[in-house]
C-alpha cells in the first residue's frame, strides 16, 4: 500500500558516524557541528540565530508594546514609527519584533509536538510491524491523502477556543505523517542491522534497544523531519492567522499580514505594513531552508557539494 | 604500440571539506591486443580509481592529477568527450563491479542494446549476443528487475560485447554472485575471451580468480603497482611480499595438512604523504631502508617489482611469515552442547530447512556449506532460537528445547548462543564504542556493574588480539579497519561466555590477505575455550582450515556430511563436487 | 528557459492582453461620465451598487422571504405595505395610503389605487391576503413571525385588508408592515414556495425590475409603470460582488467605482473622503446598542449596586475612538438609540442616559457597596476572596477584542483579576445562550419595535435556567416588574400607553443596570454625489441609510 | 491482484473514514447554523431577531432520529449521490453548487499546477543536467529563495502593484460584471484576463518543490552505475540525461505530484480567497465560516475523494512508467 511515496530510506549511518565524531571532539551536538561546516547552512544558522535573538529580547529590542495603540492610526514609515502604524494606531516595527516570537513559538512547539508524533508513531510501526503496522500505516496514509489545509481550517475554524496552541495543536495533528512515514521506512531498514540482532543477543530490552540502538542512527532524519515540520508549520500559521483563523490578540506575521490586509494597507499605500512581515517571514524560512541544505546533504550523500 | 598505454597515471580525490587523497599514484603499464590481464588488489587500493580513470568515468571529486591514458592511439585524459565517444563501446567497453545497478531499471534489456547499438549507428543482434553468454532471447523483453544476479551479469557482458570492442574492462565482474554461477561466468568469459580475441583488463581483489583467468598480473598496493608478471612466472614465482602474502593464502583443501598465510595490519592512510615502501609496515621481511626509501618498479623477474630487497636481491621469500595451519587430529568424542534432530522449517509452504540434524559439540567446528538460499540462514536462526522448528527439534543440553523457548527464558538462552556476522561493517552500531557493545552482554547477562564491565571488555579485547585495548576502546567501529571490526564482533560474542558460537561467513567481506588471520583466531578461542561453534560458509576452504566436521546443504538438505577432510577427498554428491571445482586455485593450476 | 526572460515573456504577455481586452482594472465603470448621457431624459442612466448578497457564488434568487439567500434585488422588486423611515421610527404610506386600528385586534390597511405588478396585472387586497396566508401556509417563509400574533387576514373589498390579532397588536405593526407583497397569480403556482427561487422576471410592484445577472454582477432597471414613477430617477442600478469587504473593495470605494456602499472601511476619512472630499461622503447612524453582558446568575454581578457601581467605570470614549475608530457614538444607559429613538426618552434624563467614565466614582461605589481593596489592590468581594472573572469576547471581531482589552484595563486598574477569553463566534454565541460567561458583549435593541428592543433581551420568557439555551435574555433578567412593563408595552393601543410603558423600561435599564450599554453599532453608508444626489445624511436624516426605497426616491440627478 | 486489492480496500477505508469524520463534525459543534447565519445577515452589531432564526430553523430542517440512524441516513444519501441543499445558497442544492465552482478550480489549478510541474521538472533537470554550474546554483538558490517567500504575501503584493499601482489587472474575480458566463469570446478573454494574477501567483511558487526535488533525484539517478555505464557506452550526454537520469528521477516526482495535489488544492483556499476567485476554495472557505455543513462536508469529502483518486492513477501511472511494480510494500 505504500508503493506510491517517492521516498527512498537513505542510509544515514555514515552521516551518524560522522556527527558522533564532531561531537566528541567539540562538547557540542554532532549534528550541529556537521552542519556548522556546510555554507550554506552556516549561514542559515546565522540568520536564524538572528531571529531567535530578536524573538528573546523583543521587549528590549521593539521601541513599544505590540499592542500600545496610542499612535496616529494609519500612517507610513516616519520618525517614530519606522515601519508606520496599523490602522489600530499600533506601531508596526514592534509588532515585527513580536511577531519573530510567535512564529518560533509556533515553529518550535509544533515542529516538536509533530517530530514526536512522528517518531512515536513511524518508530511503533516500524519496529513492531504486523497488525500494528497495518494499523497504523493506514492512518499514516489517511493523515496524508487527507487535504491538510481544509482540514487545519475546519479545525481551526470550529475549535471551541482560538489561541496560539490551538493553532500548534492543529498544525501538529494534521503535520505528522510525513515525518512518521519516513521514520518508519527508516526504522524497517535499520531494525534488521546485525547490530541490532547483536543487541537483542547482548541482552537488551526493545525499548533500549530503539532508544540506545536505534534512535541514534536516526538523528539527522529527525532533524530534517523536524526542520521541515517547523517550516511547514510556521507556514501554516501564517496562512490560518491570514484567513483570519489566528488568535487576534497574538502578534504574528500572519495576523499582521491579515490585518495590513483587512486594514486597508494597500488602500492607504502602507507598504511598510504589508511587505515587513512578508520580508521577515521569508526570511525566516530561508534561514530554516538553508539549514535543511544542509541537513539533506548530511543524510543523502549524494547531494553533498564536491 | 600497445593497445592501452597507461603512463605515470596518478588520480586524486580532493573533496571540499576533507584532505586530497591521491588514490592512484604514478601506475605505467601497457595492454596489448587480445591480453588478458589481471589487477589484483585489496579494497581501498585503488584499481577501480584506475578502470574508471581508463574509461574516463572519474566523477567529482575525483580527477586525474598527472600522465595520461593512450588507447589506440588516443589521449583519452585530454581529449575531449566528443572526440571519446566513437571510442567507447565501440572499442573499449566495460563492465561494472554491480550487476545489479548498473542496468537501467526502466527500460527492456532490448532497448537497452538498441540504444547502444543507435548510440554508434551500428546494427546488431542481441539475441546472438545473448546466445554468446548463455541466455535465452526472450530476455530482451524483460525488464533488469526481472532477471537474477547471474543474469544479469551475463547481459551485462553480452553487452559489453555487443560493439566487438577491442578491450574489455572487468570491475569485479561476479562479485556478489554465487561461487558456482560466478565459476560459470568467467569460464564462459575466458571462452569468449580466446575465441573473440578482445583484450581484457579484469580487475579483483581475488587473486585465485585473477590467476586463473589472466595471461599477465598486475598487483596493486596503496595506489601503486607493486608488481607486474606472467601469471605463470607469477605463480612460480611471486616476487613481491605482498604477493607472496596474497598467494598464501590459497590452498588446495583436498591437501592433508594445509595451511594459509595472512599479513596482519592495514594499508597505510593515503591522505598523508608517504614516505618509503608502502607496504613496510606489514612487510614481514622488511629491512630498515624499507620504511625511508620509496623503491621503483624495476624488473625483475619475467615482469616488474617494486620492493627493495628484490631490487637488491633478486628474490625474497617472505611465504609462511605468519600462517595458519589446520591441523585437525580426531576430534574427541565428547558429550554435545546442542542437538539438532531431523529439523524442518518450512515459509509459506516452502521447505527451507528439511531433515537436518546435527550437533555441536564443545571445542569443535561444524561447517555448514552450501550457496545462498540453501538454507544455512535458517538453520542459524533455529539453533539461535529465532525461529521454531516446523519439525523435529533443537535441543540445547540438559533437555531444553530451543524451539520453545521465549522471552526471559530465550534472553536466557541467548547468554549461552552468541553471534559473529558476516559484515563487520554492520555489525556494530556505527554511533556506538566497542567498550558500549561489549559492556552490554556483560551488564546484562553477567550482571556486571559498568565500571567491572569496561575492566572486563579491555580484557576481552586483548583476548582477540586488540592490543592495547585502551586504544580501542573508545574508538568509533569506522576508525577500525575490517579485521579489526570483526575482532570487537567475535569479542562481543564472547562476553557472555557462551557455549555455542554462530558464526555466519565470518571471513567472507574481509581482505584476502587477513582472512586466515581471523579463522586463526576463531580456531583458537574454539579450542582453548571449549566453545561449540557452527561455521556456516560458502567457501569449502575455509571450512577445511577450521571445522571438524562439515554437512554440505543443498536446497534446504543435507546433501552430504561426515570428518571435513573425508567429504573434501571424498566427494561424492555432485553438488560437493560443483563446490570444489568452483574454488580458484592458483597452487594446484598446471 | 531562465526564470527572468520567462518572466518578462509573461508580463509582455500579459500586457498585450491588456490592450486588446480592455483592462478591467482601467474601465471603471464610473469615471466622470455620471452626469453626461444620463443628462437626455433627465435621469441618472446607472449607478454602481455595493454587494447584493447571496454568498461568493450567488445563484438567481428572488424569493424576498429567503432572506439568508436572496440577492438584493427583492428590495427594488417587491414592496411593504408601509415603510418605515428606520432612523426616526416613522411609518410612511406605501402600499397602502392609510391605516386604522378599528379596534385593538383589528387592523385595516387601506391599498393604494393604480398599483400594478410590472407584468401588468393590477395589485388587489387579494394579493395582501394571499401573501399573508402564504406566510401562515409556510412559516419558514414567516420571517417576522407575524402568525404569532396573527389569528386571520383578510381581504374585505378589493382595496382594502383587515387584519385581525389574538392580543391587542399595536406593538406587532412594525412587523406586519415589514412584510413583503406577492402576486397571487405567480405564488399560487408554486408547489413548494419555500423552495422557488423566482428567478425569471421576478413579478412586484417595486420601482425596479430584474434586468440581468450573473454571480458578479446583478443588474436592475427602472420599471416605467411604477407607481410613483416621476420620483424614481435612476435608470439602472448596478450591484457589484464583493466579499466580505476587503481591502480591494475598499480600494474600489476609495477609486470611486461605488455610488454607494456599505461596508467597513479603516480611516475612512483618509482612504474615501479626502480623495475627493466634494462628492465623497460617508454617513454612520447608530444601529442597537453593544453592551457589557453580566451574568446575572452569578455573584457579584447579581448585586444591582455593583452593577450600577461599574457603570461608569468603562472608558466609553477610549473605546469609541480607539476600538471603533471615532465611527461610533457612545450609547445612552436607557437602551434606546439616541437620537433617533429621543421621542421615547422620559423627560428628566440627563444627557440622554449617557454616562461618563469615572474611574473614581466607580471605585467609590465599588467600595461603598461592599467590594473593597486589599492591601495589594485586589477588589474583593463580599466573602473576603479576590474578585475574579473573565471577559470573553469572540476572537474573530477585531474591534470587538479591541474594545474587550480597554474593558479589561479598565476592569483591571480597578483592581479586579480579569482575564480575557477569545473563543469563536459560534462558541462564543453557544455560551451565552447557555449563561456560560462572567462578563460578555451582547447586542440588543435597535430597532423601531419598541416591544422587540426591551422583551427580547429582557423578557422572562426569552431566559432560560443556566445550561439552557435561552432565546434572548442572556443576562437572565427576570423581574415581574419588567414583564409587567413588556405586557403593558405588548398591549398597549396608544402612542401614549407605549410611551408610558418604554419610560418604565428606561427606567429599569437606568436603575437597576441589567447589562451596561456602551456603544452603538453603526450602520456602514457611503456615497457619492457626483452622479446623484439626495442621500440620507446626518442633516437631512430622512431615512435610515438601509430603507433602500425611501433613498431611491429621493435620489436625483446631480446638478439637477 | 493483492496489491489492487490492497490499493482499493486502502481507497475504500479512506472513504469510510472521510465520510465518517465529515459526518461527526458539524455534529460536535456548538452553536446553531440558523443563529449563524442571522447573525452574518445582520453583522456582528445587530441584535438577533428570534423570529427570522426561527423561520431558517424551519427552512433548513432538523436531521431526524437518533444519531446512528442519521449516520445510516447520511451513508445512504451520500451513496446516492445526494449531498442535501446547501445553507449559504438555500434552495440550491450542494451537487449544483460544486458544478459551479469546479470548472474555475479545475482550470486555474489544473492549468497551473501541469505547468509547475513540467516546468519545475524540466529546470530541475536542467540543474542537475548542469550540475555545480552557474545555472545550477542560480536555479537552486533562486528557487530555494522564492519557495520561502509566503504564497498568500506574494498574492498581495501582486495585487498591490499589477491590479491596485499598475492597474493591468483587474483586482480579483473570475470575470467581470459585463461580460456573461458563456460560450463566448467576450467571457473568455475576460476570465483568462481575471486569472493571470492568481495564476501568477501560483506559478511562482508552483515549481519550487518540483525543481528541488527533480535536480536531488536526478543527481542521485546520474550518480548511479547505470548512468555511468551508459556513459561508458558512448551515450550522448543528452541521451544519458534523459533516458538514464531524468527517465528515471521523474518517477518519485509523479507521485509526489499526486500526494502533493491535496496540500495544492488546499491552497487554492488561499489563493481563490484573496483574489475572490469563484472557484471550490473559496467556497469550502465561505462554507466553514457560515456553518454550511452539507456544503462543507461535500466539498471536504470531494477534495478527499480527487486527492484519493489522484494517487489511484499516479500509482496506475506509476506501474506503467516504472517496470519494477514493486510486489510487496517497499516501506
Amino acid at each position: 500500500m505504500t508503493t506510491s511515496l517517492p521516498i527512498q530510506p537513505v542510509d544515514t549511518e555514515q552521516a551518524e558516524v560522522a556527527a558522533v565524531e564532531a561531537a566528541r571532539a567539540t562538547k557540542v551536538p554532532g549534528w550541529f557541528v556537521i552542519l556548522w561546516r556546510n555554507r550554506k547552512c552556516r549561514i542559515g544558522l546565522v540568520m536564524l540565530a538572528v531571529f531567535v535573538f530578536v524573538a528573546l529580547l523583543a521587549p528590549v529590542l521593539a521601541p513599544y508594546a505590540p499592542r500600545d495603540n496610542s499612535f496616529t492610526a494609519s500612517v507610513g514609515p516616519n520618525g517614530s514609527n519606522w515601519l508606520g502604524t496599523t490602522a489600530q494606531g499600533e506601531d508596526v516595527l514592534s509588532q515585527l519584533v513580536y511577531g519573530a516570537r510567535t512564529s518560533l513559538l509556533v515553529g518550535l512547539a509544533a515542529g516538536t509536538l509533530s517530530t514526536v508524533i512522528g517518531l512515536a508513531v513511524g518508530l511503533t510501526a516500524g519496529y513492531l510491524r504486523g497488525l500494528v503496522d497495518e494499523v497504523l500505516s493506514f492512518f499514516i496514509n489517511l493523515a496524508l491523502v487527507v487535504p491538510v489545509l481544509p482540514l487545519m481550517i475546519t479545525l481551526a475554524a470550529y475549535a471551541p477556543v482560538k489561541g496560539l496552541w490551538l493553532i500548534i495543536f492543529v498544525i501538529s495533528i494534521t503535520g505528522w505523517a510525513y515525518g512518521a512515514r519516513l521514520k518508519r521506512s527508516q526504522i524497517i531498514t535499520l531494525r534488521t542491522r546485525d547490530y541490532i540482532t547483536a543487541a537483542k543477543f547482548a541482552g537488551d530490552s526493545t525499548a533500549r534497544i530503539i532508544v540506545r540502538e536505534i534512535l541514534p542512527n536516526m538523528t539527522s532524519l529527525v532533524v530534517v523531519g523536524f526542520m521541515g515540520a517547523c517550516l511547514g508549520a510556521i507556514g501554516g500559521e501564517a496562512g490560518l492567522a491570514f484567513l483570519g483563523l489566528g488568535d487576534p490578540t497574538t502578534t504574528s506575521w500572519g495576523t499582521m499580514l491579515n490585518q495590513a490586509n483587512t486594514g486597508g494597507a494597500m488602500l492607504t499605500g502602507q507598504w511598510a505594513w504589508l511587505i515587513a512581515p512578508g520580508v521577515a517571514f521569508a526570511g525566516l524560512m530561508t534561514a530554516l531552508t538553508l539549514i535543511n541544505f544542509g541537513v539533506d546533504a548530511l543524510s543523502n550523500p549524494h547531494l553533498r557539494e564536491d | 604500440m600497445a593497445l592501452l598505454e597507461v603512463d605515470d597515471l596518478s588520480v586524486t580525490y580532493s573533496p571540499r571539506d576533507g584532505t586530497p587523497v591521491r588514490a592512484v599514484d604514478g601506475v605505467s603499464f601497457e595492454i596489448a591486443d587480445g591480453e588478458f590481464v589481471g589487477l589484483l588488489g585489496e579494497s581501498g587500493s585503488g584499481k577501480s580509481t584506475l578502470g574508471n580513470a581508463i574509461l574516463r568515468l572519474l566523477d567529482k571529486p575525483a580527477a586525474v592529477s598527472g600522465g595520461s591514458v593512450r588507447f589506440d592511439g588516443v589521449a583519452v585524459t585530454s581529449a575531449s568527450e566528443e572526440e571519446i565517444r566513437p571510442l567507447r563501446w565501440a572499442k573499449i567497453s566495460t563492465v561494472f563491479q554491480s550487476s545489479m545497478n548498473s542496468l537501467n531499471p526502466v527500460i527492456t534489456i532490448g532497448a537497452q542494446f538498441a540504444d547502444t547499438f543507435a548510440a554508434h549507428g551500428r546494427e546488431g543482434d542481441p539475441a546472438t549476443l545473448l546466445d554468446l553468454v548463455s541466455l535465452d532471447a526472450d530476455v530482451l523483453r524483460r525488464y533488469p528487475h526481472e532477471l537474477s544476479g547471474g543474469m544479469k551479469q551475463r547481459v551485462a557482458l553480452a553487452l559489453a560485447l555487443a560493439l566487438e570492442p577491442k578491450f574489455v574492462l572487468l570491475d569485479e565482474p561476479t562479485t556478489g554472485l554465487d561461487v558456482v554461477v560466478q565459476h560459470n561466468i568467467l569460464q564462459r568469459l575466458r571462452e569468449l575471451q580466446s575465441q573473440l580475441g578482445f583484450a581484457v583488463l579484469f580487475i579483483s581483489h581475488d587473486l585465485g580468480t585473477v590467476m586463473e583467468m589472466a595471461d599477465r598480473v598486475m598487483v596493486m598496493y596503496a595506489g601503486e603497482l607493486v608488481e607486474d608478471q606472467p601469471a605463470r612466472a607469477m605463480m612460480s614465482a611471486q616476487l613481491h611480499p605482498y604477493t607472496q602474502g596474497l598467494l598464501g593464502s590459497y590452498a588446495d583443501p583436498r591437501a592433508t595438512e594445509i595451511s594459509v598465510d595472512y599479513i596482519p595490519g592495514r594499508p597505510p592512510d593515503l591522505s598523508r604523504p608517504q614516505v618509503g615502501c608502502r607496504f613496510a609496515a606489514r612487510c614481514p621481511v622488511a629491512i630498515d631502508d624499507c620504511s625511508t626509501q620509496h623503491p621503483q618498479l624495476l624488473p625483475a623477474g619475467a615482469g616488474t617489482a617494486r620492493c627493495l630487497l628484490v631490487e637488491r636481491a633478486g628474490l625474497v621469500d617472505a611465504r609462511r611469515a605468519r600462517s595458519f595451519v589446520a591441523v585437525r587430529a580426531e576430534a574427541p568424542a565428547v558429550d554435545p552442547v546442542l542437538t539438532v534432530t531431523d529439523a524442518a522449517k518450512e515459509y509459506r509452504g516452502k521447505r527451507a530447512v528439511d531433515g537436518v540434524s546435527f550437533e555441536l559439540r564443545p571445542g569443535q567446528v561444524t561447517a555448514l556449506v552450501g550457496q545462498s538460499g540453501s538454507g544455512k540462514t535458517t538453520i542459524a536462526r533455529l539453533v539461535t532460537g529465532v525461529e521454531r522448528p516446523t519439525s523435529g527439534s533443537v535441543t540445547f543440553t540438559g533437555g531444553v528445547d530451543v524451539g520453545s523457548l521465549r522471552g526471559r527464558k530465550l534472553r536466557a538462552y541467548r547468554r549461552h548462543t552468541q553471534l559473529v556476522f558476516q559484515d563487520p561493517f554492520a555489525a556494530l552500531n556505527p554511533t556506538r564504542t566497542p567498550a558500549y557493545a561489549l559492556s552490554r552482554p556483560l551488564q546484562n547477562h553477567l550482571g556486571l556493574s559498568k565500571a567491572q564491565a569496561r575492566t572486563r571488555a579491555g580484557e576481552l579485547l586483548e583476548t582477540v588480539g586488540l592490543h592495547p585495548a585502551s586504544q580501542y576502546l573508545d574508538k568509533l567501529p569506522h576508525q577500525l579497519s575490517g579485521g579489526q571490526r570483526q575482532r570487537v564482533v567475535i569479542a562481543r560474542a564472547l562476553a557472555p561466555e557462551p557455549r555455542i558460537l554462530v558464526a555466519d561467513e565470518p571471513i567472507s567481506m574481509l581482505d584476502v590477505s587477513i582472512r586466515a588471520e581471523i579463522l586463526e583466531l576463531l580456531d583458537n578461542l574454539v579450542r582453548t575455550r571449549q566453545l561449540g561453534m557452527l561455521y556456516i560458509t560458502h567457501d569449502l576452504l575455509s571450512a577445511r582450515l577450521l571445522a571438524d566436521e562439515v554437512l554440505v546443504l543443498n536446497e534446504g538438505q543435507v546433501v552430504e556430511r561426515g570428518r571435513t577432510l573425508q567429504v573434501i577427498q571424498n566427494a561424492q554428491a555432485t553438488y560437493t563436487q560443483e563446490l570444489l571445482d568452483a574454488i580458484p586455485n592458483p597452487v594446484t593450476r598446471s | 528557459m531562465n526564470r527572468p526572460s520567462f518572466l518578462r515573456t509573461a508580463i509582455v504577455a500579459l500586457a498585450t492582453t491588456c490592450t486588446l481586452v480592455a483592462c478591467t482594472g482601467t474601465s471603471g465603470t464610473n469615471g466622470s461620465g455620471g452626469s453626461g448621457p444620463a443628462a437626455a431624459n433627465g435621469m441618472v442612466n446607472f449607478l454602481d451598487y455595493g454587494d447584493f448578497g447571496g454568498g461568493t457564488a450567488p445563484q438567481a434568487n428572488y424569493n424576498p422571504y429567503l432572506e439568508a439567500t436572496r440577492l438584493g434585488a427583492v428590495d427594488y422588486v417587491f414592496e411593504k405595505l408601509m415603510l418605515y423611515d428606520n432612523f426616526s421610527c416613522t411609518p410612511k404610506p406605501w402600499l397602502a395610503t392609510e391605516y386604522k386600528w378599528t379596534d385593538p385586534k383589528t387592523l385595516t390597511f387601506k391599498l393604494r389605487d393604480g398599483v400594478k405588478w410590472n407584468d401588468g396585472k393590477p395589485f388587489t387586497s387579494k394579493d395582501v391576503a394571499f401573501t399573508f396566508d402564504l406566510l401562515h401556509k409556510h412559516s419558514a417563509l414567516d420571517t417576522q413571525g407575524v402568525w404569532r400574533y396573527l389569528s386571520a387576514v383578510e381581504a374585505t373589498d378589493a382595496s382594502t385588508v383587515t387584519l385581525k390579532f389574538k392580543d391587542p397588536g399595536a406593538s406587532t405593526f412594525t412587523l406586519i408592515t415589514n412584510v413583503y407583497i406577492v402576486p397571487e397569480h405567480i405564488w399560487s403556482q408554486q408547489a413548494d414556495p419555500v423552495k422557488f427561487v423566482n428567478a425569471q422576471n421576478p413579478v412586484g410592484t417595486g420601482p425596479m425590475k430584474v434586468k440581468s445577472f450573473n454571480p458578479q454582477q446583478l443588474t436592475i432597471e427602472r420599471n416605467p409603470d411604477y407607481w410613483q414613477a416621476s420620483k424614481v430617477q435612476v435608470q439602472e442600478i448596478r450591484f457589484h460582488k464583493a466579499d466580505a469587504g476587503g481591502a480591494v473593495e475598499q480600494l474600489k470605494l476609495s477609486r470611486g467605482e461605488y455610488d454607494t456602499n456599505a461596508m467597513f472601511v479603516p480611516d475612512i476619512k483618509k482612504a474615501f473622503v479626502d480623495r475627493d472630499p466634494k462628492i465623497n461622503h460617508y454617513w454612520y447612524p447608530p444601529g442597537g446598542s453593544i453592551s457589557v453582558y453580566l451574568n446575572l446568575t452569578k455573584a457579584p454581578f447579581s448585586d444591582v449596586e455593583f452593577r450600577k457601581a461599574l457603570t461608569t467605570a468603562f472608558n466609553r470614549d477610549e473605546i469609541v475612538t480607539k476600538s471603533q475608530l471615532g465611527y461610533v457614538e457612545k450609547a445612552s444607559q436607557t437602551g434606546l438609540v439616541v437620537p433617533g429613538q429621543e421621542k421615547w426618552l422620559p423627560a428628566d434624563l440627563q444627557d440622554q442616559g449617557r454616562i461618563s467614565y469615572d474611574a473614581g466614582k466607580a471605585d467609590a461605589a465599588l467600595t461603598a457597596a461592599g467590594y473593597k481593596k486589599d492591601a495589594q489592590g485586589k477588589r474583593l468581594g463580599k466573602d473576603g476572596k479576590p474578585l475574579k472573572f473573565t471577559f470573553k469576547v469572540p476572537g474573530s471581531y477585531v474591534d470587538w477584542v479591541s474594545a474587550a482589552q480597554i474593558i479589561v484595563k479598565d476592569l483591571k486598574s480597578l483592581g479586579f483579576d480579569v482575564a480575557m477569553e477569545t473563543p469563536n463566534p459560534p462558541t462564543y454565541e453557544s455560551d451565552r445562550a447557555v449563561g456560560r460567561y462572567d462578563l460578555l458583549f451582547g447586542v440588543h435593541g435597535g430597532s423601531c419595535n419598541m416591544f422587540r428592543n426591551f422583551s427580547e433581551p429582557l423578557g422572562s420568557d426569552q431566559s432560560a435556567p443556566i445550561g439552557q439555551k435561552a432565546a434572548s435574555n442572556f443576562v437572565r433578567w427576570n423581574d415581574p416588574a419588567t414583564d409587567k412593563l413588556l405586557d403593558q408595552l405588548r398591549l398597549a393601543t396608544s402612542d401614549e400607553e407605549q410611551k408610558q410603558a418604554v419610560a418604565g423600561l428606561t427606567k429599569v435599564m437606568v436603575d437597576q443596570v441589567p447589562m451596561i450599554p456602551l456603544w452603538y453599532g453603526a450602520k456602514w453608508f457611503q456615497y457619492q454625489t457626483d452622479k446623484a444626489v439626495g442621500w440620507p445624511d446626518e442633516k437631512n436624516p430622512y431615512a435610515a441609510p438601509t430603507d433602500n426605497l425611501l433613498v431611491l426616491t429621493n435620489l436625483k440627478p446631480a446638478g439637477s | 491482484m493483492r496489491y489492487f486489492l490492497r490499493r482499493a480496500g486502502f481507497f475504500l477505508a479512506t472513504l469510510w473514514a472521510a465520510i465518517t469524520l465529515n459526518f461527526l463534525i458539524p455534529r460536535l459543534q456548538p452553536g446553531d447554523p440558523a443563529e449563524a447565519i442571522v447573525s452574518r445577515l445582520g453583522g456582528q452589531s445587530q441584535a438577533i431577531d428570534p423570529a427570522q432564526v426561527e423561520s431558517i430553523r424551519k427552512m433548513l430542517g432538523t436531521p431526524d432520529g437518533n444519531l446512528l440512524t442519521q449516520y445510516g441516513d447520511y451513508l445512504a444519501a451520500v451513496a446516492r449521490g445526494d449531498f442535501g441543499i446547501s445553507y449559504t445558497y438555500f434552495p440550491y442544492s450542494v451537487t449544483h453548487m460544486i458544478g459551479q465552482g469546479l470548472p474555475w478550480t479545475l482550470i486555474l489549478v489544473g492549468v497551473t499546477q501541469v505547468v509547475s510541474f513540467v516546468a519545475g521538472t524540466l529546470l530541475g533537470a536542467w540543474a542537475a543536467y548542469r550540475r555545480n554550474s552557474r545555472v545550477d546554483s542560480v536555479i537552486t538558490l533562486g528557487s530555494t529563495f522564492v519557495g520561502t517567500l509566503p504564497f498568500f504575501w506574494l498574492a498581495l503584493v501582486l495585487i498591490y502593484v499589477f491590479a491596485i499601482t499598475l492597474n493591468w489587472f483587474p483586482t480579483g474575480g473570475g470575470y467581470g460584471g459585463g461580460s456573461d458566463p458563456g460560450w463566448n469570446w467576450l467571457f473568455f478573454s475576460d476570465a483568462f484576463q481575471h486569472s493571470i494574477l492568481p495564476a501568477v501567483s501560483l506559478l511562482i511558487v508552483g515549481p519550487i518543490g518540483w525543481i528541488i526535488g527533480m535536480r536531488n533525484n536526478m543527481v542521485q539517478t546520474l550518480g548511479e552505475d547505470y548512468a555511468r555505464l551508459a556513459r561508458a557506452k558512448g551515450l550522448p550526454r543528452r541521451r544519458v540525461a534523459l533516458t538514464y537520469g531524468a527517465r528515471i528521477a521523474v518517477l518519485p516526482n509523479v507521485t509526489g505530484f499526486a500526494i502533493a495535489l491535496g496540500g495544492i488544492l488546499g491552497g487554492t483556499v488561499l489563493v481563490e480567497s484573496i483574489f475572490n476567485y469563484p472557484g471550490l476554495g473559496r467556497m469550502m472557505l465561505e462554507a466553514v465560516s457560515n456553518r454550511d455543513y452539507p456544503l462543507m462536508q461535500a466539498l471536504f469529502l470531494f477534495i478527499t475523494v480527487g486527492v484519493l483518486i489522484a494517487n489511484l492513477l499516479a500509482d496506475l501511472l506509476y506501474g506503467v512508467l516504472d517496470p519494477r511494480v514493486r510486489r510487496e510494500e517497499a516501506g
